[in-house]
């Protein structure tokens, strides 16, 4: 049990029973059976106020994380996985899919093509060639992650001019 | 039969285009001189030279089909022309050498990466450093990688809202600096074609203290780098703005420093009236 | 003190008590408690196999991580590994420290050049110009990466030679 333990807490996101298998050499019965004792365990210590962690089922798979009220404590000092320079590139392309790299360029400067490079192995904008550039589009790995429950892109583009115009409203107040 | 010897003698049979390839070579190799008559060593003979020139890998060729289909030949045709066998012969040698070559260094690279720490002098170090330093490269590293938690998170839809916000006013700054700078630019062309005579350097310098204290008073007192008020890129507008500065500055109308001398950024700014004596 | 958990538990990182003040908003004094707390609470229940977590300082600053009999089975899902061949150098850079660059390749040969690059991008040593060599030695990111408890070289000179001791003892068994 504790060596599942070691695994869910070193992965740090949601794993699979057979990447914790693959992981400490175990039988799939026996990861099983350990996480639901995990999930117990953690459940009795954080309702008497001994663990600020859980675990818990996520989908398919299972984690290690901190339980609904000591989730702000922790949120400053773990780092966003997508760097903010990433996060402004990739607006863009959504914004403004489908579109050439080139374009890009001239909004932004020649750092796109170093963002385009880690966007696309984040998987989360494609690309096809297109005489000399290259033209960019999300992924549906992006919309999945942002959690847009579509993939219109008009709808997308509105949703975002909506979103930004009321934290602005909410910021002039 | 030039088809089906290069098959023969090519390990990837399956492979057809690498054969057409192979074949193209050939017929223009074939076109401009060809020492070899008979069709069949003409075409083993040009596949080993493509090996010999780099054009082919020396592994795609099967020696042992090679071989065997020469024999045949020479068995069927009951002659032989020995010079031609001889050279046949002699490049199949050296496509065997380039495949042993491979082999070898292939092997020394493998010995290399396992073997690469030198010999430790033992006349070097004291005992200990001695016993360490040898343990360390034979055991192993007395280094463990701490395992923890990789402490990051998913990124929320808010985050990428803010991130488009800031990029968009980001390249809205960027583009009225730009339209701003391209007209700047064509004023001062306009009025440099003014100017003329005697009396032109002096103006120019006067006009040119004009623009840039026009540019200055978007300053509000804060100070700013060369950079907002001219494109450095531009080298007329550069002198134009640094003479103009140095004359503003002697005046104590501005301060100008620089943050490492002699390349570091050049800062200005504005002094204001009641900051003057 | 269970707040104090949170935060060491989501940054997965070393941090310093104060980046744990800032992120909880609690006070130095009470911060430092709490460490003292967990460090105390955490391996009182490893000892008893009931957790394969630990609290520990690493370097200036505190973390939390796998116990050491149970780093094997987290390595593959945490995604670290440095390779055997920079942790060689590396600890001989450390228990050598201060040590030129043309010392060490006098001891061991030319390899060092290419892991000494290496090592200097990972962040586990700094060098600085003498004459035509480098002097190298360890970061504070090294002692806080590898979980020391102290900085003090000499302690680690000793505890880097009394564990490859043990290692040879085993590989002799």
């Amino acid at each position: 049990m504790r060596i599942v333990e070691a695994a869910l807490f070193s992965a740090g996101r949601p794993v699979s029973v057979e990447e914790i298998c693959d992981a400490t050499n175990l039988g799939k019965k026996e990861v099983t059976k350990a996480i639901s004792s995990l999930i117990e365990e953690y459940k009795s210590r954080g309702e008497k106020g001994e663990t600020p962690i859980e675990v818990s089922k996520a989908g398919e798979k299972y984690a290690m994380q901190l339980r609904a009220e000591y989730a702000e404590y922790g949120k400053k000092l773990s780092g966003m996985e997508v760097p903010k320079k990433l996060l402004k590139t990739v607006s863009l392309i959504v914004y403004y899919q489908p579109v050439a790299q080139s374009e890009l360029k001239n909004m932004v400067g020649s750092v796109v093509y170093d963002h385009v490079k880690e966007l696309e192995e984040l998987g989360f904008i494609k690309s096809k060639k297109h005489g000399r550039t290259k033209i960019l589009e999300a992924t549906s790995y992006f919309y999945e992650y942002f959690g847009f429950e579509t993939t219109d892109r008009e709808k997308i583009k509105e949703y975002l001019k909506e979103k930004i115009k009321r934290i602005k409203d909410r910021a002039n107040l | 039969m030039k088809e089906d010897i290069i098959s023969h003698i090519l390990m990837h049979r399956e492979d057809a285009t690498h054969k057409e390839k192979i074949e193209k070579y050939i017929d223009m190799a074939g076109n401009s001189s060809m020492y070899l008559k008979n069709p069949f060593d003409r075409a083993i003979a040009l596949t080993f030279d493509l090996v010999m020139e780099e054009q082919l890998d020396p592994w795609d060729i099967d020696l042992v089909s090679f071989s065997r289909l020469y024999l045949e030949r020479v068995k069927n045709s009951g002659m032989i022309d020995l010079i031609t066998a001889g050279r046949i012969v002699l490049m199949a040698w050296k496509v065997l050498k380039l495949q042993s070559d491979h082999v070898v260094s292939s092997l020394e690279e493998k010995e290399e990466e396992e073997d690469e720490w030198g010999e430790i002098p033992d006349w070097y170090m004291e005992d200990d450093g001695y016993f360490y330093t040898r343990a360390v490269i034979e055991n192993g590293p007395p280094l463990e990688e701490k395992v923890r938690r990789k402490g990051e998170r998913k990124v929320t839809l808010i985050e990428l809202i803010n991130a488009f916000e800031e990029v968009r006013d980001e390249i809205k700054i960027k583009e009225k600096r730009r339209k701003h700078r391209a007209e700047e630019q064509e004023k001062f062309r306009d009025q440099a074609g003014r100017a003329a005579g005697e009396n032109a350097h002096q103006e120019n310098i006067e006009e040119e203290i004009k623009i840039i204290l026009g540019r200055l008073s978007k300053l509000n007192g804060r100070a700013m780098p060369i950079t907002e008020i001219c494109d450095i890129k531009n080298k007329e507008e550069v002198v134009m703005t640094i003479s103009s500065l140095l004359f503003l500055a002697r005046e104590g109308k501005i301060t100008i420093w620089q943050d490492n001398f002699p390349y570091g950024m050049i800062y200005i700014k504005k002094v204001h009236n009641h900051e003057k004596k």
